[in-house]
């Protein structure tokens, strides 16, 4: 019998089996930075976190609270800063980068900044922060977030990060480097996007999940791939290094 | 080479480095003694309409007692910028001490969650706002600090973030690709805080930089608060250790615990108790005004606001936070 | 914004930032074991016709070893780039190793006087040459280790060295203005030598950096020689300290007194007598050759370079000269 | 009655009291190193020394022989990196900087590169190192030379350092920062250029020396200062200061 677990854990084991071993992810605080300690746990010890503010390949003591945090230098290879941190992601050694927020579209392009009018707005958000050159300069970016309707839009109301803008071709137009979403990862299913249209595609469908439920909670319509598949469950083995050894306080796992 | 597209976003500063050139040629290069108190070095360079920046990462090495200084003698109508501000924005928005902002990240505290109040006074319309990247800010800082007058990314490309911004796409000579060039950033003054310094200005940091060597190469002017002042011999012993040397700097005011409640490397851990304080007050503007009165108004230097924080005992504890004796757990969080 | 005037100097390398991202997307993150021999170092990662360069400042803190091993195993027609390159240049020109160069300062030794051998090489045709400044090199650098297709420098315009460079004069979409753009410049393998790294190559160098920050970021494969290799927890003990993540480099060879005959920063000074001999032999084909068979071709490792120098007797005396307990005279010179 | 001395050390003396105390001046090795450390032992005691490769205000123990050895950062407040050093002048905040050369013309413009034709030069010199960024970036550029002919000609075979480019205003033309050459010191007389039509002029003759002698050891027509003075000769203390402890080994002043 499948083990019992909330959909953090999910979310967290499912995003983590997509980091390679001997490759490059930023992170910041929360699940992102969980799915690359488990990571590193698991199929990929020599996975190197980097951390915007500087922190290059630390040993993670506990969860940082902050990604300029000292958790986030501790025992590193180099505590440098962030020029030196992002040029590294700029000139094509970062693989993954997580990003968050507040809307995402079809083509994976991503609001945190505001929602309503720019200059007096209903809803002010961070903000960019490092979300923007991630997405832009990161060979493959990963999202984790809760499926609803209300997240994943038609429109964002202010495109913070992009993903592939407008499109096939889109980023390339606007003078972007190659790169773009690679996996959004819910607590429904996984999402890719088409290698042709570069719109969002159900790739992966959570246990007890069926289309038409996730299609229900996007407020656009999903792609859906040939090959479909289901969801591979944490293992006992995945949910115990994530509890006891990344997030033994549960301040991340404990959200959910 | 051509510009190909243009951000809408307000230009507070000029980018022209000539006038940038005629300042710092007047700028005093001598080693003379620069220590003073927050009171003095907040009073005679950050003047009321100038542009403000703050060192480190938000609640991280971040120069507290200047912001809380700025709250306490009234500043208002500054500019002000930063890569990742939390801490730092929370207080300078309680105080309404900004109305020009060049954004990247803003109103949140990162994990622990947003400021209830910085958004509502970035809400309010009362801000006039350019948005950026966190790395175009740096790079912004770094032209600045290099004496030319645009600094270049690939990112901010495509997106509202560009528009919303004062940069410009442009042609480059070499390839015809299209790069993002950003105009230089010299702020009227920042304020950084470090490990120690000498009476100079010569400073040292441990830990990662965040775009502090980027922020004093720019700034006009640059107020140090450092945990300890220590003998010029300190540094000219070895001088591989220096990350900013004296002749950027205008003043240096020893502040120990000076990014307290915010996090400093191997000294102490950020305090999440107080943190999540300022969380909670922050939801009834009331209860902001009596908090902002007892801890900065009602005080009138740091270290009274650190003892009424709890003081040393509160610092040891943080202490040991710091050196991973004791785990971090963010306030109100954890099984 | 447009291109007001464009050197006619050779361009010898790509400035396509999207050409590097596939260099080093494929280019290995992993954590191995890269120590090896400088003889090995220099078979794999230093092909004939590559492009070549060399960290330190000419006759400080230069990867010797690297140079001499280059002589060794006879490559030609490489292109070679350094700000500042003195005995460096010496070595490689006495070995007719390169056939492309983007100078900024060549030949000389500078306070030494001038190469004899260098002088002939350079003024026998048979180098392509562009001219840079010592700052537009590392701007060079600069740019391409951040990943764009060019930098920005004030300095260069109006002159014959802009003319004989391959910079091109821009407009400023800001101000109007016009800067210096230079095209960015990736290596395709750079040597540094430094005080100690870890097998996987993080590195740590004391005292200047000169351009080597720049030159480690933008060299798509790094050399390392590391004057002795240290566990990785002294790396991580203090990752303040950390010069080179180990990402960017490919080799770590250990060379105890690498960057000899030159100075080395706190361990020891240049030998002023062997630069001496090296200028005197020069002045002689014939003799030069006799020289190079004793001192590079005639030996199989840098160790016995360093002992045919009179070994660990001449170190302890650089190692006194270099803590300031006797004078540094140039050889010949003095009262 | 005057104290006997060299040309080398009257052209350190002289050049020496053009460097005003709490400035900044960016050396090389030799006579101009010379200049400043007589400089901070006399008048300018708080005069701060920068050497391109990064040494930042060194206490200098000794003659360096490289600007990069480390004699050039020894005991200083900051060993830094060529970017910060150069990025400094850039930005303003370099008064002087000593420059050398192979050739100098009547607008102070230098050559350090070749003589005969660039491809396959009859001399090849060292090229600009980092003279050019210094003369483009810092306020004021002087210059120690002895006086001939061969040196101070009609035009130069390349330029490599910018003087006053063809004159007045062109500088501002070509895109250069406000700056330019301020003193020429040669074994003669001093130099400075005029405000109007920034030509080289003669400011004040060395002892024993007239304009006339001074015309006929230059290749292009020199300007006379209406203020024509007579340069002060070096002091006993200047000289002492400068044998003894700038220079006890002679490695400069025994070079004349």
């Amino acid at each position: 019998m499948a083990a019992d677990f909330n959909t953090m854990e999910l979310m967290i084991c499912v995003a983590a089996r997509y980091l390679e071993d001997g490759k490059t992810v930023a992170v910041g605080t929360g699940a992102p930075c969980a799915a690359a300690m488990l990571a590193q746990k698991t199929g990929a010890p020599s996975l190197v976190v980097i951390f915007e503010a500087g922190g290059l390949a630390p040993q993670l003591p506990e969860m940082p609270i902050s990604v300029g945090d000292s958790r986030t230098f501790y025992r590193a290879v180099m505590a440098a800063g962030m020029v030196d941190a992002m040029s590294t992601c700029e000139r094509g050694q970062v693989d993954y980068a997580f990003l968050g927020g507040a809307q995402i579209d079809r083509f994976g392009n991503i609001n945190s900044t505001c929602i309503g009018e720019y200059e007096k707005p209903k809803v002010r958000f961070p903000g960019s922060g490092g979300a923007n050159d991630f997405a832009s300069f990161c060979w493959n970016t990963m999202i984790m977030t809760v499926h609803s309707k209300t997240r994943f839009v038609e429109k964002c109301d202010f495109i913070t990060t992009p993903g592939y803008l407008t499109g096939a071709g889109a980023r390339e137009a606007a003078g972007l480097p190659e790169g773009g979403p690679y996996k959004i990862v819910t607590d429904l299913a996984v999402m890719g996007f088409d290698e042709k249209t570069k719109a969002m595609t159900i790739e992966s469908l959570h246990p007890h999940v069926d289309v038409d439920k996730v299609q229900s909670e996007t407020g656009f319509e999903l792609l859906v791939s040939d090959e479909l598949g289901c969801t591979e469950l944490p293992t006992e083995e995945e949910l115990r290094i994530l509890r006891d050894e990344v997030d033994p306080l549960r301040l991340v796992i404990g959200r959910s | 080479m051509r510009v190909l597209d243009e951000g809408k976003g307000p230009l507070f500063m000029d980018p022209d480095p000539d006038k940038a050139r005629e300042f710092f040629r007047s700028k005093s290069r001598a080693m003379v003694d620069k220590r003073m108190s927050v009171k003095e070095a907040v009073e005679r360079f950050v003047t009321d309409g100038c542009y403000f920046a703050t060192g480190g990462f938000g609640a991280n090495r971040i120069p507290t007692a200047v912001c809380h200084e700025l709250l306490r003698q009234g500043r208002r109508g500054l500019g002000f910028s930063g890569h990742t501000t939390t801490h730092d924005f929370q207080i300078l928005c309680a105080g309404k001490v900004f109305d020009r902002l060049d954004a990247a990240y803003i109103v949140g505290l990162e994990a622990r969650g947003l400021s209830p109040n910085a958004r509502r006074y970035m809400q309010s319309g009362e801000v006039q706002v350019a948005d950026w990247s966190n790395y175009a800010l740096a790079a912004r800082l770094r032209a600045a600090g290099e004496g030319v007058s645009y600094g270049l990314t690939r990112s901010m490309l495509g997106t509202d973030t560009f528009t919303r911004s004062a940069a410009k796409a442009v042609e480059c000579p070499f390839t015809g690709k299209t790069l993002c060039a950003v105009p230089a950033l010299w702020p009227d003054v920042a304020a950084i805080h470090v490990h120690y310094a000498d009476k100079f200005g010569n400073a040292v940091y441990k830990g990662i930089s965040v775009a502090d060597h980027e922020l004093s190469r720019a700034a006009k002017h640059l107020i140090i608060t450092t945990e300890r002042i220590v003998d010029e011999a300190v540094i000219r012993d070895d001088p591989s250790l220096t990350s900013i040397p004296f002749y950027m700097v205008d003043a240096v005011v020893e502040v120990p615990h000076g990014s307290y409640p915010g996090n400093m490397p191997y000294l102490y851990f950020s305090d999440e108790e107080h943190l999540a304080e300022w969380m909670r007050v922050e939801r009834d503007p009331d209860e902001l005004e009596r908090f902002l009165d007892k801890y900065i108004y009602g005080v009138s230097t740091f270290e009274e606001y650190v003892e009424l924080c709890g003081g040393a005992e509160r610092i040891e504890q943080l202490r040991k936070i710091e050196l991973v004796e004791q785990p971090a757990t963010p306030a109100g969080q954890g099984a």
